[in-house]
């Protein structure tokens, strides 16, 4: 782990840290009378806030846990050099192609 | 038996004080493209006695005092023994060692409030002399030191042990040092143009003793063996309070600080009776040597003694709140032997803590052996009969950079590599395989039994019947150690081969200090004789001087030089104060 | 696991820190692929919520929260301890990160039932 | 008691032995007692004997501690303990490892006084109580004995990292006010084994029997680097 590395996992963590909360309230609030697809789709379709909101975060987290996951692979699987540059890359896609399909799917109209 | 051959130009034994500078010194004095190796009994910076002193390093930095001051406590407080030359110096050049200690190696020593260095007077000093890192000074000298010499490129050669010097066929000169390496248990030759000893000294073959494990006289050992005048050889220093703990624990022998006596911790004996002022008007104040025989005097007396036969320090009537917040370390370390030192008494007892006596130098710190140098406690001379509190790490400092210096210089004048006298060589491994041919039996017990007889029959106080009988003693033992035997199949760190070869080393300085105690007919320092109890008389003092040639040991007696100043006199200008301590102890 | 050198409260919080973040990144493509579903299959979607009403699922989510909640608290305790120089009190930030984990998971479950 | 001690190199195993209990007995003198009395081929390391030079760190009982200054009662389970060489580093034979790696990490992380004086220069006058003094004071009693660095689990985990001590004492010297070569302590402590891979665990602050605090100047170091990769930035 460099100093950019820790540097990225430490502002990624702290841009997520308010949006979680947010989301955990939201989340709270919305789950009372039970949820519908309908409902979420409802509240956060069109909205560019939302998309901007969820959009972000996916973008942080993506960096985020590809980073933590990077160390985690390192320390506890032995895993080193290229080798273990190459899953971080990976695991930053595949967050981010995902998490980007599902932002769009639920704030896309 | 195989050896393996290894040419390097300037060779260091040891990592104290002296083999550390001697090493930075080396490498800035000598001609590009010369190398520089380093061998050492343990790891780097990690035995030895420099990396324990506690109390502090002396040097004249102004304030009133000087270095002539400096070197005049000196004198007096080897009771002009010492060789002068090699004193002042000592003084003189302490003052660029310490600037260059914090202000190149980077070691911090403690501050007064207005930022400028913080100096305290230990016994026997007449000024405010001693810098210091709180009661850990040794550990901020060692460790940057160390963080140095580990950075550059110096080749290492940690865990090898020197056991022989070996000369040229014609003996006038050295070619290199045998060793082994303690982790394979090969035989090493270093041949070397230049070698520095500075393998500490190290009385630890009395019962109780205060230095590192690693230290066992090798050194002098080596010297005596290679025909080197060793003088000053009685001069075993003791502290007074050492820890007593039961002889199952090598934390007993091992240093409770001076300035515990000097806050007012008392001394009692087994009755818990204060006994201090019958031998002397300071009281727990004396000075190590006076303290030391009047707890030696008191434990002999029969029926006064603690459980483990010693006598008890007391701090708690200062408070223990008090003792704790004072001496955090103290309470922290008796208690992790299980004493209370703050509330509770604590078993002390005199130990074997310094050793004055060493290799005859020049204050150039070159012997009479062409390509050997010896630095620090290895070296004799500049402390004569009893070191000042502070005096040794700015000894060894000093001279280790002097010989890096000179060594760095000489070089330059010598040509190649000398070849070994391949018949000694052989003498010496020979020596050190002695014991793998042997019946195995334990090593421990004879060494137990050389540490008792020393401390009874050449210890605190001395008597010529009593060192007859350590003689004989001495010789019983090395005999025995001869016959005992060490299992060989595997030599890779084995601690029992070493151990063999420790107490071998430490019976034969053992037999000089005896030796040479018996050709002092007098009192002086450390030195003490029952049957001699006076000084006699300064002017005409003299040193021991002892030799092996062949199987015989000779001591001879020389006359101090008083090259600087004589008995009596003073170097200090006209109506200087005597001492500027106010409160001096 | 948990044994000698390891048995201390810092320790402890670095494995839960640990624990909660690798269980994050793993549950979190499978968050992604579900909420994917809403464009092209909202019914789908729908059956998933429905599935989600039942108690071992509620469960679940509350471990999940319970996870991100330890995890974000963990990293702001682990974060101030990095930023803000502080010298003592780090295992009483360490255990009450923990507790008010559990508050805010508590919360959201009891909201949910 | 009974002692199991570990014998061989990396490869070897628990070897028990029978000691006799006495007073004042450090587990160091139950080593040397085992070597002295039952097996003269035991090898270990120590030299102060008394917490000054850090050559006895052993592992007992899974915990790393000095041994010459830990006492047998404070140790002691059952009758029972289990001594072994310190974690994190190459055996050498039975209790004695080699620190090399340790030291080596140490010089990596610039932990050496970077000089702006000479011998010819005054000492300085510094105020013993100022920020930066007191910050590299509080690291300065290590005794390089390599117990945190055998507590730390990221040690375990990454041959690179350079561990609590090397670390502290990179702190320590960029704090002295002597010193001349922050910047270059910065890049030491910033690369693939430095100061940003430590997860605070604090085993080598709980472990440390100095009561020293490495988590503390690891945390510092990552503030001064954060700083600095903000300023280089601009
Ligand atoms: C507990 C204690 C406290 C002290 N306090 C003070 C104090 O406060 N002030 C003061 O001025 N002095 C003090 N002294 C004395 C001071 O420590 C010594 O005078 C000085 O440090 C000696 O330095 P040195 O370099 O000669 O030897 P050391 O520092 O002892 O170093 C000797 C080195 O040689 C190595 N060695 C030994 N044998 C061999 C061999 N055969 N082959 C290779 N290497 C070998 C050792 O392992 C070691 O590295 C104290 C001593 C002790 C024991
Ligand atoms: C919400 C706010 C979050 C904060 C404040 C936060 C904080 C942190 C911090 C500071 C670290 C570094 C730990 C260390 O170096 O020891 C970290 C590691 C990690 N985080 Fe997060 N994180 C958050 C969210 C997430 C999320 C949502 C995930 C899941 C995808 C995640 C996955 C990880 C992983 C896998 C690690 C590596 C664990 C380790 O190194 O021990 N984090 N987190
Ligand atoms: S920080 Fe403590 S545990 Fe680590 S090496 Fe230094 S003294 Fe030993
Ligand atoms: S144990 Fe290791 S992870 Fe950091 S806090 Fe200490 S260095
Ligand atoms: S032997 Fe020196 S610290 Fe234990």
């Amino acid at each position: 782990m460099t100093l950019k590395l820790y540097m990225a996992q430490r502002i990624t963590a702290l841009i997520m840290a308010p949006l979680v909360l947010m989301h955990i309230a939201v989340m709270i609030y919305a789950i009372q009378g039970g949820l519908s697809a309908a409902e979420i789709l409802g509240r956060t379709q069109g909205s560019i806030l939302w998309f901007l909101f969820y959009g972000t975060f996916v973008v942080a987290v993506s960096i985020h846990a590809a980073i933590g996951l990077r160390t985690v692979l390192s320390e506890w699987a032995g895993l080193c050099g290229t080798g273990l540059n190459a899953a971080a890359w990976t695991i930053l896609a595949l967050l981010l192609i995902l998490g980007m399909q599902a932002v769009y799917g639920v704030t896309a109209t | 038996m195989q050896i393996e051959r290894h040419d390097t130009d300037i060779l260091i034994l040891g990592t104290g004080g002296a083999g550390m500078f001697a090493a930075l010194h080396a490498q800035q004095s000598a001609p590009a493209g010369t190398k520089i190796t380093i061998a050492v009994k343990g790891l780097i910076g990690k035995c030895g006695c420099t990396r324990m002193v506690q109390g502090g390093y002396n040097v004249a930095l102004g304030g009133g005092d000087t270095v002539e001051r400096h070197f005049m406590d000196t004198i007096q407080g080897g009771k002009w023994l010492p060789n002068q030359d090699m004193a002042w110096k000592l003084c003189e050049q302490a003052v660029v060692r310490i600037r260059e200690l914090e202000n190149e190696i980077g070691c911090f020593f403690d501050r007064n409030p207005d930022g400028s260095l913080h100096q305290k007077a230990f016994a026997g000093q007449t000024a405010d002399r001693t810098v210091h890192k709180g009661d850990l000074t040794g550990i901020e000298i060692i460790n940057r030191l160390m963080e140095q010499v580990l950075s550059r490129p110096v080749e290492k050669l940690q865990e090898h042990r020197a056991i022989g010097l070996i000369p040229t066929k014609d003996g006038s000169a050295l070619a290199g040092v045998l060793m082994i390496d303690m982790r394979s248990g090969k035989f090493r030759f270093v041949r070397a143009k230049t070698v520095l000893m500075g393998t500490g000294g190290g009385p630890t073959m009395y019962k109780y003793h205060t230095p590192s494990g690693d230290k066992t006289m090798d050194g002098l050992a080596m010297a005596l063996r290679v025909g080197l005048p060793l003088r000053d050889m009685e001069m075993v220093q003791f502290h007074p309070t050492g820890l007593l703990a039961g002889d199952h624990t090598k934390m007993t022998g091992t240093v409770l600080e001076e300035g515990l006596r000097g806050a007012g911790g008392q001394l009692l004996n087994g009755a818990e009776n204060r006994f201090m002022f019958d031998y002397d008007a300071k009281g727990e104040r004396a000075t190590r040597d006076v303290v030391s025989r009047g707890i030696f005097a008191e434990m002999r007396k029969s029926n006064t003694t603690t459980p483990n036969g010693g006598v008890y320090i007391s701090m708690s009537h200062l408070g223990p709140e008090n003792v704790r917040a004072k001496f955090p370390g103290m309470v922290k370390r008796c208690a992790d032997s299980g004493f209370d030192l703050a509330a509770g008494l604590v078993e002390v007892v005199p130990t074997a803590h310094y050793f004055m006596g060493g290799v005859v130098v020049d204050p150039d710190t070159r012997t009479a052996l062409e390509g050997l140098y010896v630095a620090g406690e290895d070296a004799g001379g500049a402390h004569g009969s009893n070191r000042l509190g502070g005096n040794g790490v700015a000894n060894s400092t000093v001279y280790g950079g002097v010989a890096g210096d000179v060594m760095g210089m000489d070089i330059r004048n010598m040509g190649a590599l000398r070849d070994p006298d391949e018949s000694v060589l052989e003498a010496e491994i020979t020596r050190a395989l002695r014991p793998l041919q042997n019946k195995i039996a334990p090593i421990q017990p004879l060494r137990d039994k050389l540490q008792e007889a020393m401390w009874e029959d050449v210890g605190v106080m001395r008597t010529e019947t009593g060192m007859e009988r350590g003689l004989t003693r001495i010789a019983d033992i090395q005999a025995e150690l001869l016959e005992a035997g060490v299992a060989g199949d595997n030599l890779a760190f084995n601690l029992t081969w070493h151990d063999w070869l420790n107490l071998a080393s430490l019976c034969e300085v053992s037999e000089v200090i005896t030796k040479a105690g018996l050709a002092r007919e007098n009192s002086r320092g450390a030195h003490y004789r029952e049957d001699f109890p006076d000084s006699g008389s300064m002017e005409s003092s003299y040193f021991t001087v002892a030799r092996q040639t062949g199987d015989t040991l000779d001591v001879t007696r020389e006359d101090v030089q008083f090259t600087i100043v004589k008995p009596g006199e003073t170097i200090l200008p006209e109506g200087e104060p005597v001492s500027l301590v106010e409160a001096a102890e | 696991m948990i044994h000698g050198h390891r048995t201390h409260t810092l320790w402890i919080a670095f494995l839960l820190h640990r624990i909660s973040g690798v269980a994050l990144a793993l549950f979190l493509p499978a968050h992604f692929w579900v909420l994917s579903y809403a464009l092209n299959a909202p019914q789908k979607l729908d059956g998933f919520l429905h599935w989600a009403e039942t108690p071992i699922v509620k469960f679940a989510e509350f471990g999940l929260v319970f996870l991100l909640s330890v995890h974000m608290l963990g990293g702001l305790r682990l974060m101030a301890l990095e930023f803000l120089p502080w010298t003592s009190g780090q295992k009483t930030a360490a255990a009450s990160a923990v507790a008010a984990s559990t508050f805010l998971a508590g919360i959201f479950l009891l909201r949910a039932i | 008691m009974s002692v199991s001690v570990w014998r061989g190199g990396a490869a070897g195993a628990y070897q028990p032995f029978d000691v006799k209990m006495e007073d004042n007995q450090t587990v160091l003198d139950v080593v040397a007692w085992i070597q002295q009395y039952a097996d003269p081929t035991l090898s270990y390391r120590y030299a102060c004997r008394v917490g000054m030079c850090g050559s006895c760190a052993m592992m007992v009982n899974g915990v790393p501690r000095w041994t010459c200054r830990t006492h047998v009662k404070k140790v002691l389970k059952d009758g029972h303990m289990e001594i072994g060489p310190l974690r994190n580093l190459p055996v050498i034979k039975d209790l004695a490892t080699d620190m090399d790696p340790f030291f080596d990490k140490w010089v990596a992380a610039e932990g050496l006084h970077h000089p702006t004086q000479t011998r010819h220069d005054p000492i300085e006058a510094i105020d013993p109580d100022s920020a930066g003094r007191v910050e590299a004071n509080a690291g300065i009693e290590c005794i390089n004995c390599s117990v945190c660095y055998a507590a730390c689990d990221t040690v375990a985990g990454n041959p690179d990292y350079l561990g609590p001590a090397a670390l502290q004492r990179a702190w320590s010297v960029y704090n002295d006010s002597k010193d001349a070569n922050k910047q270059t302590i910065l890049d030491a402590v910033s690369g693939v084994g430095g100061c940003h891979n430590c997860h605070s665990q604090g085993s080598c602050a709980v472990h440390c029997p100095n009561e020293l605090n490495p988590m503390n100047a690891i945390a510092g170091l990552k503030r001064g680097t954060a700083r600095n990769f903000f300023k280089r930035r601009k």
